[in-house]
C-alpha cells in the first residue's frame, strides 16, 4: 500500500535526508572482514547495514543437489529479528525466500558455474539493520565477497534501485520513500558486460517513466561499481601491505 | 532430463528460433490458446480456471472477516497464496510451497496490489476491528509452462467473478446477513512473460521453453497500458535493449489479451 | 456433533435434494484428463468435484521407502482451501491424513503390488469442491487413475456410502445428511471380487440399521461400478478413434 | 522382520490357526488379559492404565478453559491425541504423531464422540465465550498390538476416573474455585479389533498377528450394544459375511469386557 | 522468578512435606520393566513418576550421524502432556531440548563410547508426572536402563539436587521449593570415580553457600547409590530365579 | 577435523598446557582481548558488539508490548533467543534453532534472569492486561569458541544500552507517545567459561581448544560476587576439587572483566 500524505520532495526539489534526486546516499564497502567465511563483505547504504558471507566451492551436500553440469550457488538472504522497526520472526518468510531467489538469478551469470561441475558454493546475506533498498545493497556485498572468495567471475554485479516519489524520478530509495512512494524498481547489472541480471518493479510507472527509472538506477550501479573496485583494491592493497611485512 | 539431452533439444530449439518458428508452430510473440471459465467452484466466493496451452490453473476466492494489519487499521487484507499440486507435475512435491510457488504467489500478488484492482479501504467493516480478507488460492492443476501468466489471469478473472457477502453491525459485532455484492476491480492487470533464448525473445513459453532458456521477465500491465509490476527471473540476463523490447512487447500483449477477455 | 433440528426427509419420503432415500447423486466420471500425469480421472458426485492422478509405476525415492517384496502405493488425499465454506488452511490436517491413510488401504488390495518389488506409484487425490463423501468419490476415481496408468489390477474398487437420517437409511449421504444425519457408513469394494476394502463409521446405529446400511452402500457401489466400466469403455473408444485419424 | 522370515513366521501361525490355536495359546476369539489401574496420575485431572497382555497404555486427562468453536458456541471441546511413545518400540522414532497415531487419536475420539459419552452441553461455561477442553492424551508406553482396543479402554476408563473443576462467574471472567465435580459419562464405549489372517478371524490381534495379518476391523460398541464407530484398517479386505461375523463377536466381546470391568 | 511469601521451613525446621533439610524424598527403583526396550527402568522420587528406556547398542540410522571413533549417545528427555499442572504441548520445547543436552552430558562419561564405533545408542526419559528434580531423577533411572541394556559402564551415574530455600541449604527439592526457593543445584556424579558429570545453577548463591549445596547434594547421590545397587540387585536376583524355574 | 588430525593436534596442546602455554601465547587463566561497542544498530531499542579474539557477537533488543503469563499478570516478558547465522561458521546450518543455540540462548537467559538485572514488574503496563516484551537476539557473525561468554557479555551490555518507549493508558488503551526512559539494571552478571583439557582448567577457551577439551563450565557471577547461574558442558566430568577452582576462577575473571567495562 503507497499512502500519498507526506511530502516526500521540498520545495527546493530535495527529499527528506537532504539528497537531491539523482544522489546516492553515502555509500560504505569492507572487504574481508568475516574470519571464517572463504569470502566476505560488509556494506553500509545509507542506514543499511548488512553482511555477505561465501562459504566454497566445496561439495555440495546433499550430494543429490550437485549438478553434473555445473557449480551450484544456493542463496539465503535473511533479516536479523532487530533489523527492523517491529521484532522479526527469525524464520524466514515469504519475502525473504523470494529475495533470496532474485539474488541467486542476479549473481549466477556473472560466475562461470559451468566450469566447476559438482561443486556448490553458499551465499549467506544477513541484513543487520534495514533502510530500504536491502537487496540491492545485498547484492553489492554479496558479489565482492564471492570475489574474495576467489571464484572466477565474467564481471562483478552491483546494484541499485530508482524509483518515483511525489512525481519525480529518484535514485536508491530510503525506507520511508519505499514505503510511500509510488514505485520503486531494483536493478542488478554487470557493468562491463552491460547486462541487467535483476529486475524487478513495484507500483505503477507509465513506459516513459519506468525507462527514466531504468537508466537512471544504472547510472547508480555504476558509480557504486568504482567504489567496489575502489573496495577490492583497498583489500588487496592491505594484503599485499601484510604480506610484505 | 539429462545434461546431453538438453543439450540437444536446446539446439533443435535455436535453430528454429533463428527462423522465427517454435516447437509448436507459434510465432515468437504468439500466446498459446487461452481457455478462460469462472464461477466453476460454487462453494467459493469466486473462481475461474484458465487453460493457457496444457497449462491449467484453477483460482478460489475465499473471504473471511478477521481484523487488519495494525499499521493499515482500516484496509482489509490481500491474500495470495500458490498451491503446485503434486498431481500437476512430475516435479512438484508434497509439502509447504517452495521458492518456486512463493514466487509465483508473490508475483500475482504484487500486480492485483500494485494495480490498486482492489480497493482494500472498501474491504474495511469497522476500523481497527474488523475487516473482509480476500484469499486467493493460485491451485495450479497442470504445468506445461509460463505458470506466472496463467495464475495471474486465472485471479483477476476469480476476483471479477467474486461475491462479497452482505453484513450488518450490531451492538459492535459482525453478523452476515442474506445476499452479496459483487466485487468491484478497478484494475485488471495482464502478465505478460517473456522469455529469452539464444538471445531471441519469445513470449509465453512452453515447458520445454523454460527448461532451455536463460531468463524470463514477466511485466504486469494495467488498464491504462502502465506497467504495474515486473520480476526478471532465471540464471541469464537482459540487455538494456531487451528491456525495452520486452516493455514494449508486453504492453502489446496484454492489450490483446485484455480485448480477447472483455475487459 | 449431530444435530437433529433440521428436516431431512419430507412427508413424501424425498430427502432436501429431491432423490429418494436409495437414489445415487448424479455422477460424472472422465478418465484421462491431467497430460503429465501416468493416469488420471475426475469425478463429479453432487456437488463433489475431485480429482485423481497416478505418477509410476517409478523408482521409489527416497529409497529407504522401497520394498524388495512388492510395490509401494503412496497416497496424498488432500482438500484445495477454497473446497470448503471456511477457507481451509493448505497444511495437511490430521483428517486427511487418516482418509490418506485408509484410501492408501482401499486400493492395495486391488493392484498386484507382489508382482512390481522396489517400486512405488504415487497417487493424489484433490478434493475442488467437497459436499459429502469425498473419500468415497475420491477412492473412485482414483481406482479409475490407476487403471488409466496401465498399472496391473485384480478388479476395480468403487465406493460409496449409505448412512442413517431422520430414522431412515439412505444412500450416498451428501454434506448436510452426514453432518446433521445420525450415522455415516463409507464402503469401498471390489465388485467382482466381493471384497470390502474400506469400511468405517460413524454416528450410531444398532446392528441390522448397520446390516441394511452396509448393503445399502454397496447396491450403490455396484451402480458407480457400471459408470466406471462405461468412463474407462469411452476413453478407450476415443483413444481408438485418435489412432485410427 | 525380513521377508522371508516373515513368511516362515507366517505359515506357522496360519497352522495353528487351521487348528483354531494361536501363539500363546488362546483361542481365536480370546482376549489376553487386561488390567486396568485408574487415578495413577495425581496431576491429571483423569488417568487410567490398561495393559493388553504386554501392550501398556498410559492415559491422562487434562482440563483447561477455552473458546468453543465458532459453529458450536455452547459446547465444550474434546481433543484426543496419541504418542507413539519412542520407549515403547524400536519402531517407534520421536517427532510429531505420523498417520499410525493419528488414526489411533481419531479411532479413540470417534468411540467417544460418536456414542456421545460426554455431554459437551455441559462442558459449556459461558455460551460463545467460555467452555471446558478436555484434553485426552494416549500415551503408548509398550506396544505388543492391539493399540486400539487398549487405548479406547485406557481412554474410557481416564474418562471415568476425571474430576471437572468448579468454578464461578464474576464479572464476565470465569474464575476456577476449590474442590472438583466428577464427570460423569453417558456412555462407556468398548472397542473390539478383530485381525483377519489366512481367512480367520482372530479377536486382539498381538503385534506378531498384525505383522502378518491381511486387515483388521475395529468396531466400537456403546452401553445399548448398537455400533457407534467403524474402522478398517490395514491392506486386505473383508466378505460381507466376515464383516457380519465381526460384528456379532464385537458386541459379544464389549458385552465380555464390560461385565470384567464393572461398567 | 523466584518469590517469597510462602513459609517453605516451619518453626521446627522441618519442610512442607515434613522433611528435614538433608532429607531424601522417599525413592522407589525398578529396573527392567519395558518388554520391548534393550533397557529399561522406573523411578518414583517424590511425586515424580519417570521411565527411561535404552534401544542399542546398534548402526547409527541416518548413518551420517555416525562416528569412527566412538558409539553415539542420542537422548531424549521428554515430558507428558498431563504431567504438569497445565496441559504441555508434546512438541518438545526449548527447555526440554537443553535437559536432553545436559543429560547426554552427564552420562557418557560413565560408558566406553570408544570401545564401540560406528554404533548408536538411542536414551528415552519421558517424565509420566513430574514434581520438581525431574532431570536428577531421569538421569538415576537412566543410568540403570543402559545398565540393564549390558553396555559396559566405568561407573553408574546418579543424581540430586540441592538448593536454598528460606535461608536453609536443603537437599531434593520438590516442586515448589524449585519454583518459590531461592536456589537448585542439580549434581550428577560417577560416585566411585568422585566425578561430577552434571552441574547446573539457578538462583543466587555466595560461594559458601554454593559450596554446602554442593556438597550435600553429593551427600544425596551417594544415598541414592545404594537404593540403585540394590535395584539392580534385586533384578538379578528375580532374573536368577526365574531361570532356575 | 578428522579424527587423526584431532588426535595430533590434541597432543600438540597438551604438550603445551603442560608448560602452562597455550596456542595463542596466553596463560591458563587468561581471557582473549574483549572489545566492546553498543548502539550501533540505531533502529533497535538497544544493540551492543562484543569481539572476543575473533568471535564476534552482537546483541539487539526490541520492545514490544504484549499480555502478560496468566501466572506472573504483573510481571513483563524477557525472551532470549540465539541464532548461530550460518555466516558464522562452515558448521553452523540454516534452519530453527538446534540445541547448541538453544543452550546458549538459555544460560544467558538465566544469568539475566537469575540475577534479577531486570525488574519485571517494572516492564508491568497494566496488570494482567499489558506488558513489555524485551526480546534479546543473540547474533552469532564469527564463532572462534567461547561462544557463551561473549553472548552474555553482549547480552548485558545491550541491555544496558537500552531505551524503553514512553507510555500513557487512555480508555483502557495503551498509546506509545514520543521519547525514551533508559532501562535500568539492577545487576550485571558477567559470565566465565572454564574449558578442562587434560586436567587442566583454562579460562576462555578458543575454537580449537573447545574441540579438544574434555567438558566445560560456565559461571555466571553478580554484582556481589555471587554466583547466579552455571552450566557445565562436555562430554567429560570435574572433580569436587576442580569445581571449587573453577568457582574461584569464575570470581576473580568476573571482577577483572567488570572493571575493565566499568560497569
Amino acid at each position: 500500500m503507497k499512502k500519498k500524505n507526506k511530502k516526500l520532495i521540498d520545495k527546493k526539489g530535495l527529499r527528506m535526508d537532504g539528497r537531491k534526486p539523482d544522489e546516492l546516499r553515502s555509500v560504505k564497502l569492507e572487504v574481508g572482514i568475516l574470519p571464517n567465511a572463504d569470502g566476505s563483505a560488509y556494506i553500509e547504504m545509507g542506514k543499511n547495514k548488512i553482511l555477505a558471507a561465501v562459504y566454497g566451492p566445496k561439495e555440495m551436500h546433499p550430494k543429490h543437489l550437485a549438478r553434473s553440469d555445473r557449480m551450484v550457488l544456493r542463496c539465503r538472504y535473511h533479516m536479523a529479528p532487530f533489523s527492523v522497526q517491529e521484532r522479526k520472526s527469525p524464520a524466514p518468510s515469504r519475502r525473504e525466500v523470494e529475495i533470496s531467489k532474485v539474488i541467486r538469478d542476479s549473481l549466477v551469470p556473472a560466475i562461470f558455474v559451468e566450469n566447476y561441475p559438482r561443486t556448490g558454493i553458499d551465499l549467506f546475506i544477513e541484513v543487520l539493520q534495514a533502510d530500504g533498498g536491502t537487496r540491492c545493497a545485498g547484492i553489492t556485498a554479496a558479489a565482492l565477497a564471492i570475489a574474495e572468495a576467489g571464484i572466477p567471475m565474467r564481471d562483478l554485479v552491483v546494484a541499485c534501485a530508482a524509483g518515483k516519489v511525489d512525481e519525480t524520478i529518484v535514485l536508491d530509495l530510503m525506507d520511508t520513500e519505499d514505503k510511500v512512494g509510488s514505485a520503486d524498481v531494483p536493478v542488478a547489472l554487470m557493468p562491463n558486460l552491460n547486462a541487467i541480471t535483476l529486475l524487478q518493479m513495484d507500483g505503477i510507472l507509465n513506459p516513459d517513466e519506468f525507462e527514466e527509472a531504468l537508466n537512471l538506477a544504472l547510472k547508480g550501479c555504476k558509480k557504486i561499481y568504482e567504489m567496489q573496485r575502489e573496495a577490492l583494491k583497498t583489500k588487496y592493497v592491505n594484503l599485499k601491505e601484510v604480506e610484505e611485512q | 532430463m539429462t545434461g546431453s539431452i538438453a543439450k540437444i533439444k536446446q539446439k533443435q530449439m535455436e535453430q528454429l528460433l533463428s527462423k522465427g518458428k517454435r516447437l509448436d508452430d507459434r510465432g515468437l510473440t504468439d500466446y498459446r490458446e487461452i481457455t478462460l471459465e469462472q464461477g466453476i467452484i460454487e462453494r467459493a466466493e469466486g473462481s475461474a480456471r484458465v487453460f493457457l496451452g496444457k497449462t491449467e490453473i484453477l483460482v478460489g476466492i475465499k473471504i473471511a472477516t478477521g481484523k487488519p494489519f495494525p499499521d493499515t487499521p482500516d484496509a482489509g487484507v490481500l491474500t495470495v497464496n500458490c498451491e503446485l499440486v503434486p498431481l500437476a507435475s512430475p516435479d512438484f512435491e508434497p509439502g509447504p510451497p517452495g521458492e518456486k510457488a512463493i514466487e509465483i504467489a508473490r508475483v500475482v500478488d504484487r500486480g492485483i496490489r500494485e494495480s490498486k484492482a482492489i480497493d482494500v479501504k472498501k474491504l474495511c467493516i469497522k476500523a481497527g476491528k474488523n475487516v473482509f480478507v480476500v484469499f486467493v488460492d493460485v491451485y495450479v492443476l497442470n504445468h506445461d509452462g509460463n505458470l506466472i501468466d496463467a495464475s495471474a489471469l486465472a485471479a483477476v478473472a476469480a476476483l471479477l467473478n467474486t461475491k462479497m457477502p452482505n453484513y450488518e453491525i450490531e451492538d459492535d459485532t459482525v453478523k452476515i446477513t442474506q445476499g452479496y455484492t459483487p466485487l468491484t476491480l478497478k484494475s485488471r492487470p495482464i502478465t505478460v512473460t517473456i522469455a529469452k533464448i539464444n538471445d531471441k525473445l519469445v513470449v509465453d513459453p512452453q515447458l520445454k521453453e523454460e527448461q532451455v532458456m536463460d531468463s524470463r521477465i514477466s511485466i504486469a500491465i494495467n488498464d491504462e497500458g502502465s506497467i504495474c509490476a515486473i520480476q526478471k527471473g532465471g540464471a541469464g540476463y537482459f540487455t538494456t535493449q531487451q528491456i525495452k523490447e520486452a516493455t514494449k512487447l508486453a504492453k502489446e500483449k496484454a492489450e490483446e489479451i485484455r480485448k480477447k477477455m472483455g475487459w
